[in-house]
């Protein structure tokens, strides 16, 4: 199975193809890089930027504006900061104007801990930029996913951030994109690069389809009474081994990944918390000002007498950046030990 | 040189400019208003732009990421007064923000004026997308993006220098900067090195040109070809331009008459008389009209309804059904 | 009594005179303007700088770290959005450089809504900076604790970021400041600037103490049984004047007035709840993934089995801007009615 | 000129930094530390530099804001090889961060060594705080600040230009660049325009300077004259450095010798030979001795402690209880 790293490529390949992808671009995104996790590498209209956030975003913007259908990336979130006012701009303009001007571009960048990049290239940004309007937020979590959300994103209308759980972009998915060759090996020989010279190097596309994953919907990676555990990205596969792990203790999680961020399923959200009546939201993103809190905001304000513990947020520590050294990033982010601890706690609590 | 026709043309149109901002400005002084900004001091330069721009829609157009101080492009391009007033007083019918945002922050699809926004220079940043877009599909139209002196300290007065200028990958920009000598308060020399602007744009290899804004003519004429060199080059082009700024910054300083600045109306009117192209009661009699046509909009604007409260939620997205969803 | 806007003038002279300040500075905030609101008018050490706000950051973090102890202004707040990146440095450079580098500097900006300053001079700013680590975050609501608040702030030695209510910088407070002269037309006549020219205009400071307002803790404005009401800067007059239209209904409020958002004063919050079992936080920030939310996703884990009624956000609605028409700014940010409607609601729920 | 023994110091300080900087390398590759990022190629440079520095703490000395290829110009000021090889394994006693950070993110206060942070480029807007501070103080310390050239695209570039040109309000500040012609793919030529990066200053009325960086004798004396400018005048210099990029970017790009580009060692060991300074045999006697220190450094690293985790609330802020507050 791709990767999902593979899995972007993949479908922005599809986008230059079908949906009138014309610019991807961003800092060493063209050849012969093709971005610094591989996910640019061999598309035809992948070009390298300046090193100039504010140039990458504003030049997005202005193609958007001119009808185009960019796809910029931000080489890592940690660098997306002195761009913020420029995404608020994407994000009003349409509102601004009065309905006049749409902005339908993509960014994505990388997020998160988990490769040891210390204080520069594990940050996360859902916080900030669920508080900026105007913007649908995904995250995938999974090979497929990221290959279906960034279809979607491409063909929506508004602006689309598109959050990649860095540390989750070897991994390889568990279902066939369609398209994709049965064989992983053979689908790396198609289209990854080979090291060295690649001056010469095509890649072979497969023929690949739209499985039109819509944005705004939620999915339930495991069915449980006892407690709702709300994630995504790259804390979702360790949500996962959680409630298994638990499930031998008889703690029986109903485990939902929400892939979109905003606008986020309610539904699916405010159906579990009702049925289990206990909840958790992890991610790793800094405890204060969270978009968790939000989420938990919104479940104490519309199911508050449905809860029968207090709903729990597992989130990083309030501290400035995550330290190089092992021990600093394990306490720093939430890791499988932690995790299992909570739920654990949560599901106990009379 | 151009024809006694075009020159009465520019002449009214300036005219129409100055009237409707001084309608714009007592609006505000009688509360029909919350906030003033616009253009009066610029007209000499922003009609013979207006008309030199190649108007419409899409790539084969001119892209247009202007500031707060383009009435007079906006009118030359064939805007309406009434709509301006209907901005000003923020009304529902307002066709450029409906009722959100400042006077002078236009918004006009069909003529690819991307939306005026109150943050400095971020146009600038804006502007290399259209370029890029232009450029990559052999497109008729350029770009052109202006804003002011104090506001090229600006990291994206840079963006655009650099991006515009990449080896082999020349955007066609046409990078104006009027140049006013102020900040809200803060004189140029005070924050500038003594320079000036247009020398950065060199050290990009950017072709530059220095322009008096307060002589219609010689606006006309500078523009004429600094527009060839960027449509035929497709290379970008900077323009730096002398301009008055006749009643301050904003309302927030008072809008009121500064002295001591040349008005281009009144240096325009001392040559049309000198050439015998018009007279003084043609002024007259122009300047009449429009405070009329001002003065009947108003009247007009006043009537109309304010916002609905429920329409905040309107084009937070373009499927507005996302927006509710919290 | 002084004005918001004297007070902070009348601290930073005191800051000139005592505390070591020798820049402030930022955008129109030299003569002959002193600020686009009067706060730093015929400061000695007050200069204009470029307009550029990232040079205005960098300028004021490479001034703390030279040892001085810089006073900045960002204009307004819906301006500052493109110095996040450095912001963050500024809070995180004790942190990466184990704590080598002190950057004991204040940042001042006005935010809010209420002055018809449509959608690019009504922003807030609080649940992005409570994001952001290493800053202490001060927003007053009266001129008193604007005055006691910047001198706390500028002997703080970390950086600290002073968010201004910009509709309260005319209102007069009551309560004197330590050394303000008896009547409010004498202060006004000593150091407000004439009109017209001020070139050889000069204050008359009058001699000035320090209140020595410790950052960090919360004030009861006023106390109550029935119902938290944790709010601050331009909202709490609006919850005072709720509660005491509330009083005559017999629903007795207890407003908190934070005046520290970071570190806030957890002791005073948590005993407010625990003895009336509802709360209610009102601010005008958007909605989603707002500070309140983080205030009371940490009451509901801390407080949850003395909750009586669902802990609820008051805040501005989920849109891009705050539009410029009356029925626009009124729908966008909470008022008094809405005020008044929410804390009844709650202090009804059974 | 300098004497035989200044030279000899040098070539001495070129090859300590390199032969850490390769110890460096082979702990990243043997995984005794996550990530290399270092300044092979630039030691004829940066050890001038560290030679010239008014070293100390305060305004009456050189502000340092260095980015994470100045290894050389640490050592020659007196760092320690085995503190630079605690940072790279990220142990607790890693004077610089506290196992927190990447490898040569140097912090020094005694020695006015900003710590170097590796977001690219925001150290040219903070330099301006410590250059108006020295201006203000009439200190006899100057600002430097050093970085690459792809990172000249950020705004912050243009902020340190124009702040530190501004008239009559000119700041003692060294801008150095160092132009290896690479991103960390991206080629120069590609984003950048061809008039090069000094022309840029130049647009801000700022002296410049270009300089073969893998010489370090010229780079001395360009230093020493470029430094008694902006100490006397008080006043911006920019400095572009042509070096090469030995190991490529990182260990993100691998880490391996990448030839094709001159090695200033080598130029430096010829130009010994020839003027009969050195010979051979001292050269290999060098070599061998930091060897030798870098591998019993790197023997007593492995085995300190890593931080304890509970540190992470150290230095949020100041004092640390109101870390812990949350
Ligand atoms: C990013 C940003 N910072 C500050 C302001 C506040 N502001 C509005 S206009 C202005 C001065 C602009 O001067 P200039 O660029 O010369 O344009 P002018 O108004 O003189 O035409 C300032 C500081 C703003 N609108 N945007
Ligand atoms: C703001 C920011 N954007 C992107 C990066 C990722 N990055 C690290 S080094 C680098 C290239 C820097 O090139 P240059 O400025 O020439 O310095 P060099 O490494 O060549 O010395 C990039 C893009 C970063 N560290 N910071
Ligand atoms: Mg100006
Ligand atoms: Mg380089």
């Amino acid at each position: 199975m791709a990767t999902m790293a593979q899995a972007i490529r993949l479908a922005l390949h599809y986008g230059e193809e079908n949906l009138g992808v014309k610019d991807i671009f961003g800092e060493d995104v063209g050849p012969p890089l093709g971005g610094v996790f591989t996910c640019t590498q061999g598309l035809k209209n992948a070009w390298n930027s300046p090193l100039d956030e504010r140039g990458i975003i504003g030049c997005a913007m202005g193609l958007a504006i001119a009808g185009q259908r960019p796809v910029a990336e931000i080489q890592f979130s940690d660098y997306i900061f002195n761009t913020i006012d420029l995404l608020k701009m994407c994000g009003n303009t349409l509102w601004c104007s009065n309905g006049i001007w749409q902005v339908p571009m993509v960014v994505m960048t990388p997020v998160g801990a988990g490769i040891h990049g210390s204080i520069y290239h594990s940050h996360s940004f859902e916080s900030i930029m669920t508080h900026i309007q105007g913007w649908k937020i995904v995250m995938p979590s999974c090979a497929y996913d990221a290959y279906g959300l960034m279809l979607s994103a491409i063909q929506d209308p508004n602006p689309v951030m598109y959050l990649i759980p860095k540390a989750l972009l070897r991994s390889q998915g568990e279902e066939k994109i369609p398209g994709e060759p049965e064989n992983p090996k053979e689908l790396s020989k198609m289209i990854d690069a080979p090291l060295g010279d690649r001056s010469q190097w095509k890649p072979k596309w497969p023929d690949l389809g739209d499985p039109k994953m819509p944005l705004g919907k939620a999915k339930i990676r495991l069915e449980g009474e006892h407690i709702s555990v709300i994630s995504y990205g790259r804390m979702l596969p360790l949500c996962m081994e959680a409630a298994r792990q638990l499930a031998d203790e008889g703690v029986d999680c109903e485990v939902i990944d929400l892939r979109t961020l905003f606008p986020y399923d309610q539904k699916t959200i405010f159906d579990s918390v009702k049925k289990t009546g206990r909840v958790v939201v992890v991610n790793e993103d800094t405890e204060v000002t969270n978009y968790g809190e939000h989420i938990l905001r919104r479940i104490t304000e519309d199911c508050f007498y449905y809860l029968e513990a207090p709903p729990t947020l597992l989130a990083g520590a309030n501290v400035p950046g995550i330290g190089l050294s092992e021990p600093l990033e394990q306490a720093s982010v939430p890791q499988l030990s932690s995790i299992i601890n909570t739920l654990r706690k949560v599901a106990e609590t009379a | 040189m151009l024809s006694s026709k075009e020159q009465k043309k520019i002449y009214e149109l300036m005219v129409k400019t100055r009237v409707l901002e001084e309608r714009l400005i007592k609006m505000n002084k009688s509360g029909q208003g919350f906030f003033w900004i616009g253009g009066p001091g610029e007209e000499a330069f922003n009609v013979p732009l207006g008309l030199l721009i190649n108007k419409g829609e899409g790539l084969n157009h001119d892209f247009l990421h202007f500031h707060y101080r383009q009435s007079a492009t906006l009118l030359t391009m064939g805007a309406k007064m009434i709509d301006v007033i209907r901005q000003m007083h923020n009304v529902a019918a307002d066709p450029y923000s409906g009722g959100r945002n400042f006077v002078n922050h236009f918004a006009v699809k069909e003529w690819n004026v991307v939306n005026v926004t109150s943050p400095i220079e971020v146009q600038y940043a804006f502007c290399i997308g259209t370029g890029v877009a232009q450029a990559r599909n052999k497109a008729k139209g350029i770009t052109i993006v202006t804003g002011g002196d104090a506001g090229t300290a600006e990291g994206e007065f840079q963006s655009c220098l650099l991006w515009s200028s990449r080896k082999n990958r020349e955007l066609p920009i046409l990078i104006i900067v009027t140049n006013n000598r102020w900040g809200i308060s803060t004189p140029q020399n005070e924050v500038h090195p003594k320079s000036g602007i247009a020398a950065r744009a060199k050290g990009f290899g950017i072709k530059t040109a220095a322009v008096n804004g307060n002589n219609p003519l010689t606006s006309y004429e500078a523009l004429q070809k600094a527009m060839h060199y960027v449509r035929k080059e497709r290379k970008p082009f900077l323009m730096e331009v002398f301009v008055s700024r006749l009643y301050g910054h904003s309302s927030a300083s008072g809008a009121n008459w500064v002295g001591g600045e040349a008005d281009c109306i009144r240096e325009f009117e001392k040559q049309l008389k000198k050439k015998k192209i018009m007279k003084d009661s043609d002024f007259q009699k122009i300047r009449q009209k429009y405070e009329e046509e001002a003065k009947k909009a108003l009247i007009e604007v006043l009537e109309e309804p304010k916002p609905d409260p429920a329409s905040i939620f309107n084009h937070v997205f373009v499927d507005r059904k996302d927006a509710e969803l919290v």
